[in-house]
């Protein structure tokens, strides 16, 4: 081939193609998403870190009035779910798709109990008369959690969206791209759960 | 990963070697092991459960020091146990361990970036001046 | 211009005519004409009339002579090599086949970047100098409310003025007020200082974010919501500078500033520099403290110094002319001691003025919308009008008739 | 010497143009895509351009005359900022990114052409919000709508502004995202990160700042929503908020920004100059790693924009990162003078354009560093100075830089040639216009004349009524483009496939390209800008001769130019 050479002589494109460029295509795009995903959280996440240098009592007050079992609780729901989302990959990478499903039911179900147990909390919360707009603390709770919460909604949906898909015999042992996408989110969201129950309910 | 050519890079090129369709699969391959090398130990789980327990271990640890008298040594630790959590998750259940550097570098960098905008604000006095 | 035909100037690969050239040039020239005026005029900035403004003045001379000369050299070679370069007509060979010079980076790489190192240093160096607070200043609080300044003085037992003592002041509230730690004030529409003091002023807005600027003396600070912002200078040039508002506010941001009346009248904000301390005890400070101490017996007199003084930014909107307020966004108030009686039917002149104040949406004068503030009467609030200056203000209004 | 990859009929016929109905549909092809992407901004400029002359009328007296009230004034520059640079300027880049990454990077369409034009489709709708404020009270607190002006004191459109944005700045996120795949995986075999176009590395570093910078914007307009609506008050101080929260977040996000402004310009002029000046790009490596290191100090400058309400103490530390982003941007205007030298200058109207911004922005550039000077901002901080720095760096800079691209691309595009003349008209209306709208702005600004007043001290008359007028000169300006642009769709000349003889691999095949862009897999040149050499000669003689050549045909083209002296 010479410098002047203008194309190859065959027709090949490149790019689209191979299942592994595929993949590497979608988990590029997922991590920059996921970048531009940790400073929105961080945005809300810094508000309430200004309050909880600001007022240090305050921050006390409300540990003491809600108690950490039930967001423990929820952490280990999270935790686990995490887990077993990664376990079901690991079963479809090994082939066995009945055991993705299962994994991820488990995945699912605790997703939406946490959700649930976090309606839970807000309700408890608003007993204190702690609300969204009652008073400083609230906004600055409400705004990372519940946009957290929603990430969770939305990584439940997705996750039923996966099975349904295995169910009608998507993905193969090589063919894991979605299931890997959808995890780098779930765990995504595990790992800001990490953060915020550090920072909003232990520190 | 990179990408993917049925032909060898042209001698200017300065990219990476690209791999094969064949080699890609390979590389998934550590994730089929149901058992885990621990410090010379085989343990029978697969690496993920084995996460899970550290993971459990540090959120249990986690509430009993917030339960506590606070105080700044309890602060400080709950912030590094939840660090080595989170590096924990990123690692091994979202494969950064194994997937290219690039993938660590678009994470670390708005970390480092949100990190030095937070401190910043909490630098921004409240009073008069 | 002067395109000649024949070259075919669509042709796509083709070369070009001089011409092009000369109309490029000709901007330039333009432009560099534009330019040489702009530096060599004489009034780039305002008159200088503060010790920050000259310092901030050399610093913007520095610049503008390296700036100017990066502009140039970048000009220069731009233009040098547009006619040297040129592609003459029908030339379709390439230039030289050149892919960069390590020693001619590194070059302009390095004194750019001394050159930023040494205005940054400079720069510092006059910040340190314009931010030293003098031990001694001329002390005054002001407040940036919309659309209209309000500058606060103190009044203690020291600085009474010559002559009086507390004892001759006969009206009991003033004498206590006087003693005790709130003090009294005084609040007017201007900033009065006098040459070679240096003033420290402390801010705060009444409603949103103001910025407080006096162009003559290089300075500005802006008003935050929430916090007390101060700024200090040190005039040196007795006369008048406008003071304007440079942070957004609202539809009368362009009015929150100093301007000049029909008749050549300073209205709106304006600092005045007198000469001498004294000058500015006589003129200024000691005839307010004495309206202060001794207010005229008469309500409506009252309410015409309580209106003069700027303590509520009426200035801004109203046109007044016994006041001589300009303002052209709310309702004339020339005649407004006849219009109250009959604005709504069956509600008494003073009840419409008082509800007009405290309730500004309740009663809208056709053709205006319901854009005045809310004058409260609790102290928590914004916006606080005592009910003795409603008062004295709606007697004053009720004078006003044509 | 040549040897051809498929037997050479001749010249490759280009494809059928594409019908106006056809880029009103949703398309996952890039290159419809990007004109999409165009054309919306296209009308964006048009409709800010308008308010721009509208805010120039009111300004031509000192009095308020034009508007019923000062409030009406605030909605109308309000308005023509965010428009300019979240419906112009933005969009308009990522047009041209759409357009052109691919090609250059001889792909058949960007890594995710749905997500492309998704990302496309999701600005329509925050275009028709921003303009639906006008029916609920437009927003009123300027393009960086400061709290509590924009909370607590302004009306519903400053809620829709704030939802606009949102939509706008996810657009974004989604096609930077999709632009760093592109660059990252699909480049062509022979091509490494730095035989990129420098166009393709100013996309990268403006995608890179667009992902991690405009999420700070969402979480921003998220607060200011809930302020908005759901009685929050996280920048209200009586309520425990805090104003320059706002102001801080807004700042690391749009300082930023004004680098997503500026650096897609960045590549388009060094891909003009290079190509119209016939000589290798001068300093490429440079080039390129500039365009990082701007896009990296980029995220350190915000709060110069603070220097009158931040706490004294944090603001020299601003003035110092602010002055550094000098050297990596005179790196380029320095090397873009060194491509010039010595080559063979074509005056074309994408060159003239080019040279204007050359000129042009670093007047911009040089006030911008006069303003990070904190003692010297705190004087013109807020006047017509910062008015005049911004229009220098946002037209002289990045408008010429979008005007250069346009007459250089439009042949790529349409097929057609832009009439050179008219072109020259439109460059020498718009450079006068342009200079005489904006400079003498730095006068009145430094004798003391704030901006966003709609009223102002009589003695800035005298020039503003130059300024009202030249502004006017450079509205008209516009219409010759208009014009120019219209002539061409109708009746210009065939472009043929490479008329600047351009060695990017865009111009490799046909104008405009076919569906899949290439027939095969393209090789590009090893060097993107290898002017003077003889095999570009010859490699620029084999695209001529497989894709043809445009009208007219004068002879001239076919004559052999003159071997280069210096081989390769
Ligand atoms: C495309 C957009 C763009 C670009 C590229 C820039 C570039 C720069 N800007 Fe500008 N800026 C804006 C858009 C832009 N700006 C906007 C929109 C605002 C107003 C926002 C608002 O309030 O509404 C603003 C406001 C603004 C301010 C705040 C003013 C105020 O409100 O008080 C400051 C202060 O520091 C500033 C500084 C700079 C600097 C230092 C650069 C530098 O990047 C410039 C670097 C370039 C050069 C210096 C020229 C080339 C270099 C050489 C030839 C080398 C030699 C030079 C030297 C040694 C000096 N800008
Ligand atoms: C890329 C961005 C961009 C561009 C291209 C422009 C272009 C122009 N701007 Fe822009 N401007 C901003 C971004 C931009 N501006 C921003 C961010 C602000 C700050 C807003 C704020 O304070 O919040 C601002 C503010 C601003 C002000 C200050 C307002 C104030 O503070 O009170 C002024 C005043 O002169 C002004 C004038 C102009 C003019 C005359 C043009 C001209 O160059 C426009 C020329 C173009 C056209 C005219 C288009 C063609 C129009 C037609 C074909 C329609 C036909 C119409 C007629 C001829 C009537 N602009
Ligand atoms: Cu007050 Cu503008
Ligand atoms: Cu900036």
């Amino acid at each position: 081939m010479t410098d002047t050479t203008l194309d190859h002589a065959h027709d090949d494109s490149h790019g689209h193609g191979s299942i592994a460029q595929q993949a590497d295509n979608w988990k590029t795009a997922f991590w920059l998403y996921l970048a531009s995903e940790v400073v929105i959280f961080s945005v809300l996440i810094a508000m309430f870190v200004l309050y909880r240098l600001e007022f240090p009592a305050r921050i006390k007050e409300v540990h003491e009035a809600a108690g950490v079992l039930l967001v423990a609780i929820n952490t280990f729901l999270l935790l686990t779910s995490s887990w077993a989302m990664v376990m079901g990959l690991h079963q479809m990478r090994k082939g066995d798709r009945a055991g993705l499903i299962r994994w991820f039911s488990i995945m699912c179900a605790l997703g939406a109990l946490f959700v649930g147990l976090q309606y839970v909390e807000y309700q408890t919360l608003a007993n204190e008369g702690i609300t969204l707009y009652s008073d400083s603390f609230g906004m600055r709770f409400y705004a990372p959690t519940a946009f957290h919460g929603f990430h969770v909604i939305v990584g439940v949906l997705w996750g039923l969206l996966v099975i349904n898909h295995a169910r009608k015999g998507g993905y193969s042992a090589e063919r894991t791209i979605g299931i890997e996408v959808f995890g780098l989110y779930w765990h995504f969201v595990d790992v800001v759960w990490i953060v915020l129950f550090t920072v909003i309910y232990l520190i | 990963m990179a990408q993917v050519h049925e032909h060898a890079p042209a001698a200017f090129t300065d990219k990476a070697i690209p791999g094969t369709e064949k080699e890609a699969v390979d590389a998934a391959a550590p994730h089929n092991h149901d058992v885990t090398v621990i410090m010379g130990r085989t343990l029978p789980f697969p690496v993920y459960t084995v996460v899970f327990g550290i993971l459990a271990a540090i959120t249990i640890v986690e509430v009993i020091i917030s339960e506590l008298p606070e105080g700044t040594i309890g602060n400080i630790l709950l912030i590094v146990l939840s660090l080595i959590k989170a590096v924990l998750v990123v690692a091994f259940y979202m494969h950064l361990r194994e997937e290219s550097p690039l993938y660590t570098a678009i994470l670390v960098v708005p970390v480092v970036l949100v990190v030095i905008a937070t401190l910043f604000l909490t630098s921004v006095p409240l009073g008069n001046y | 211009m002067t395109v000649k035909p024949s070259l075919n100037s669509g042709t796509p690969a083709g070369g070009q005519s001089l011409s092009i050239i000369w109309i490029v040039a000709a901007a330039l020239g333009i432009i560099f004409g534009g330019l040489l005026i702009g530096t060599l005029s004489p009034s780039l900035f305002p008159e200088q009339a503060s010790l920050e403004a000259e310092q901030v003045d050399g610093l913007f001379q520095f610049m503008l002579v390296i700036g100017g000369a990066i502009f140039l050299l970048v000009i220069g070679v731009l233009v040098f090599s547009m006619v040297r370069f040129r592609a003459r007509i029908n030339d379709r060979s390439d230039g030289i086949p050149l892919h960069g010079n390590s020693t001619l980076e590194l070059i302009w790489t390095l004194v750019p970047a001394v050159i930023v190192l040494v205005v940054t240093i400079y720069s510092y160096q006059v910040w340190i100098s314009i931010r030293t607070v003098q031990p001694i200043n001329h002390d005054v609080q002001a407040i940036g409310a919309r659309y209209a300044w309000t500058f606060n003085y103190d009044i203690t037992p020291e600085t009474l003025p010559a002559g009086i003592t507390i004892d001759q002041i006969t009206e009991e509230p003033i004498r206590v007020a006087l003693n005790s730690e709130s003090g009294l004030d005084f609040n007017s529409g201007q900033l009065h200082t006098w040459a070679g003091e240096q003033v420290e002023m402390s801010m705060r807005p009444e409603d949103v974010n103001h910025a407080f600027w006096i162009p003559a003396m290089r300075i500005k600070q802006d008003l935050l919501v929430g916090r007390t912002t101060s700024i200090t200078f040190t005039p040196t040039d007795p006369g008048t500078y406008r003071i304007v508002c440079a942070e957004l506010c609202g539809s009368g941001h362009g009015n929150m500033a100093g301007t000049i009346g029909y008749d050549g009248e300073l209205q709106g904000a304006w600092l005045v520099v007198h000469p001498d301390e004294e000058t500015y005890l006589r003129e200024f400070y000691e005839p307010q403290v004495m309206s202060v101490l001794f207010p005229p017996p008469d309500p409506a007199l009252r309410g015409r110094a309580t209106l003069a003084s700027a303590k509520y930014p009426c200035a801004t909107c109203h046109i007044l002319d016994d006041l001589g307020w300009a303002g052209a966004i709310g309702p004339n108030l020339n005649n407004v001691g006849n219009n109250a009686a009959r604005r709504a039917s069956g509600t008494p002149a003073e009840v419409y003025l008082e509800t007009s104040i405290r309730h500004p949406g309740d009663y809208l004068v056709p053709g205006y919308g319901n854009l005045m503030p809310q004058f409260n009467d609790e102290t928590s609030e914004p916006n606080y009008m005592p009910e003795e200056d409603l008062t004295n203000i709606i007697a004053y209004l009720l004078t006003q008739k044509q | 010497m040549a040897t051809i990859s498929r037997p050479m009929p001749g010249a490759i016929p280009a494809p059928k143009r594409l019908r106006i109905s056809d880029y009103l549909r949703w398309s996952v092809d890039h290159k419809v895509i990007g004109v999409q992407y165009m054309a919306l901004a296209f009308f964006g400029f048009i409709v800010g351009g308008a308010l721009a002359m509208m805010i120039r009328w009111e300004l031509l007296t000192p009095a308020l005359d034009v508007m019923p009230d000062g409030q009406a004034y605030n909605q109308l520059f309000t308005m023509h900022g965010s428009i300019m640079i979240f419906v112009w300027i933005i969009p308009m880049f990522a047009g041209f990114g759409n357009y052109l990454v691919p090609l250059m990077l001889g792909a058949k369409d960007m890594a995710f052409p749905w997500l492309n034009a998704f990302a496309f489709w999701l600005l329509p709708p925050a275009v028709l919000l921003m303009l639906l404020g006008y029916f609920a009270g437009q927003s009123e607190a300027g393009w960086t709508s400061y709290p509590p002006l924009s909370t607590l004191y302004s009306m519903d459109g400053q809620t829709l502004w704030a939802l606009s944005l949102h939509l706008a700045g996810i657009s974004s996120i989604l096609g930077a995202i999709n632009f760093i795949v592109t660059i990252k995986n699909m480049r062509p075999e022979g091509m490494g990160y730095f035989q990129m176009p420098l166009f393709v590395w100013a996309i990268l570093a403006t995608s890179i700042i667009i992902v991690l910078a405009t999420p700070f914007l969402a979480g921003a307009l998220t607060l200011l929503i809930l302020d908005r609506v759901a009685g929050t008050a996280f920048f209200d101080p009586s309520r425990g908020g805090d104003v320059l929260v706002w102001q801080n977040v807004f700042w690391f996000y749009s300082h930023p920004a004004v680098y997503i402004m500026v650096l897609p310009g960045f590549g388009i002029l060094s891909e003009v100059l290079s190509v119209h000046a016939r000589k290798p790009i001068f300093g490429y490596r440079a080039i390129a790693l500039s365009s990082m290191a701007i896009a990296l100090l980029g995220f350190t400058v915000w709060a110069h924009h603070m220097f009158t309400s931040l706490t004294p103490a944090l603001r020299i530390p601003f003035m110092i990162t602010s002055m550094i982003i000098a050297v990596p941007t005179g790196i380029k205007i320095f090397s873009w003078l060194g491509t010039l030298w010595g080559g063979k200058i074509h005056f074309r109207a994408s060159m003239l354009f080019a040279l204007g911004f050359l000129s042009m922005f670093v007047i911009g550039g040089i006030t911008g560093v006069m303003l990070a000077s904190v003692p010297v901002d705190i004087h013109l901080h807020d006047t017509y100075f910062v008015v005049s720095h911004f229009h220098f760096v946002l037209y002289g800079g990045s408008v010429f830089a979008i005007y250069a691209g346009l007459y250089h691309w439009w042949p790529k595009i349409t097929g057609r040639m832009l009439d050179e003349r008219l072109g020259r008209l439109h460059f020498v209306l718009t450079y006068l216009g342009f200079f005489f709208t904006f400079f003498p702005q730095h006068l009145v600004g430094m004798q003391g004349m704030p901006r966003r007043v709609s009223v102002y001290a009589p003695e800035f008359q005298g020039w503003n009524t130059v300024i009202s007028l030249a502004a006017f000169v450079l509205g008209i300006s516009t219409f010759v483009l208009l014009y120019a642009m219209a002539q061409s769709l109708i009746a210009g000349k065939r472009a043929g496939a490479n008329p600047w003889r351009a060695l990017t691999l865009e111009w490799a095949t046909t104008s405009p390209p076919p569906p899949s862009n290439f027939v095969g897999d393209p090789i590009p040149y090893k060097d993107p800008y290898g002017y003077g050499t003889e095999s570009a000669f010859r490699y620029l003689e084999e695209v001529d001769r497989r894709f043809g050549i445009g009208e007219p045909s004068e002879g001239k083209i076919n004559t052999p130019a003159p071997a280069p002296a210096a081989g390769d």
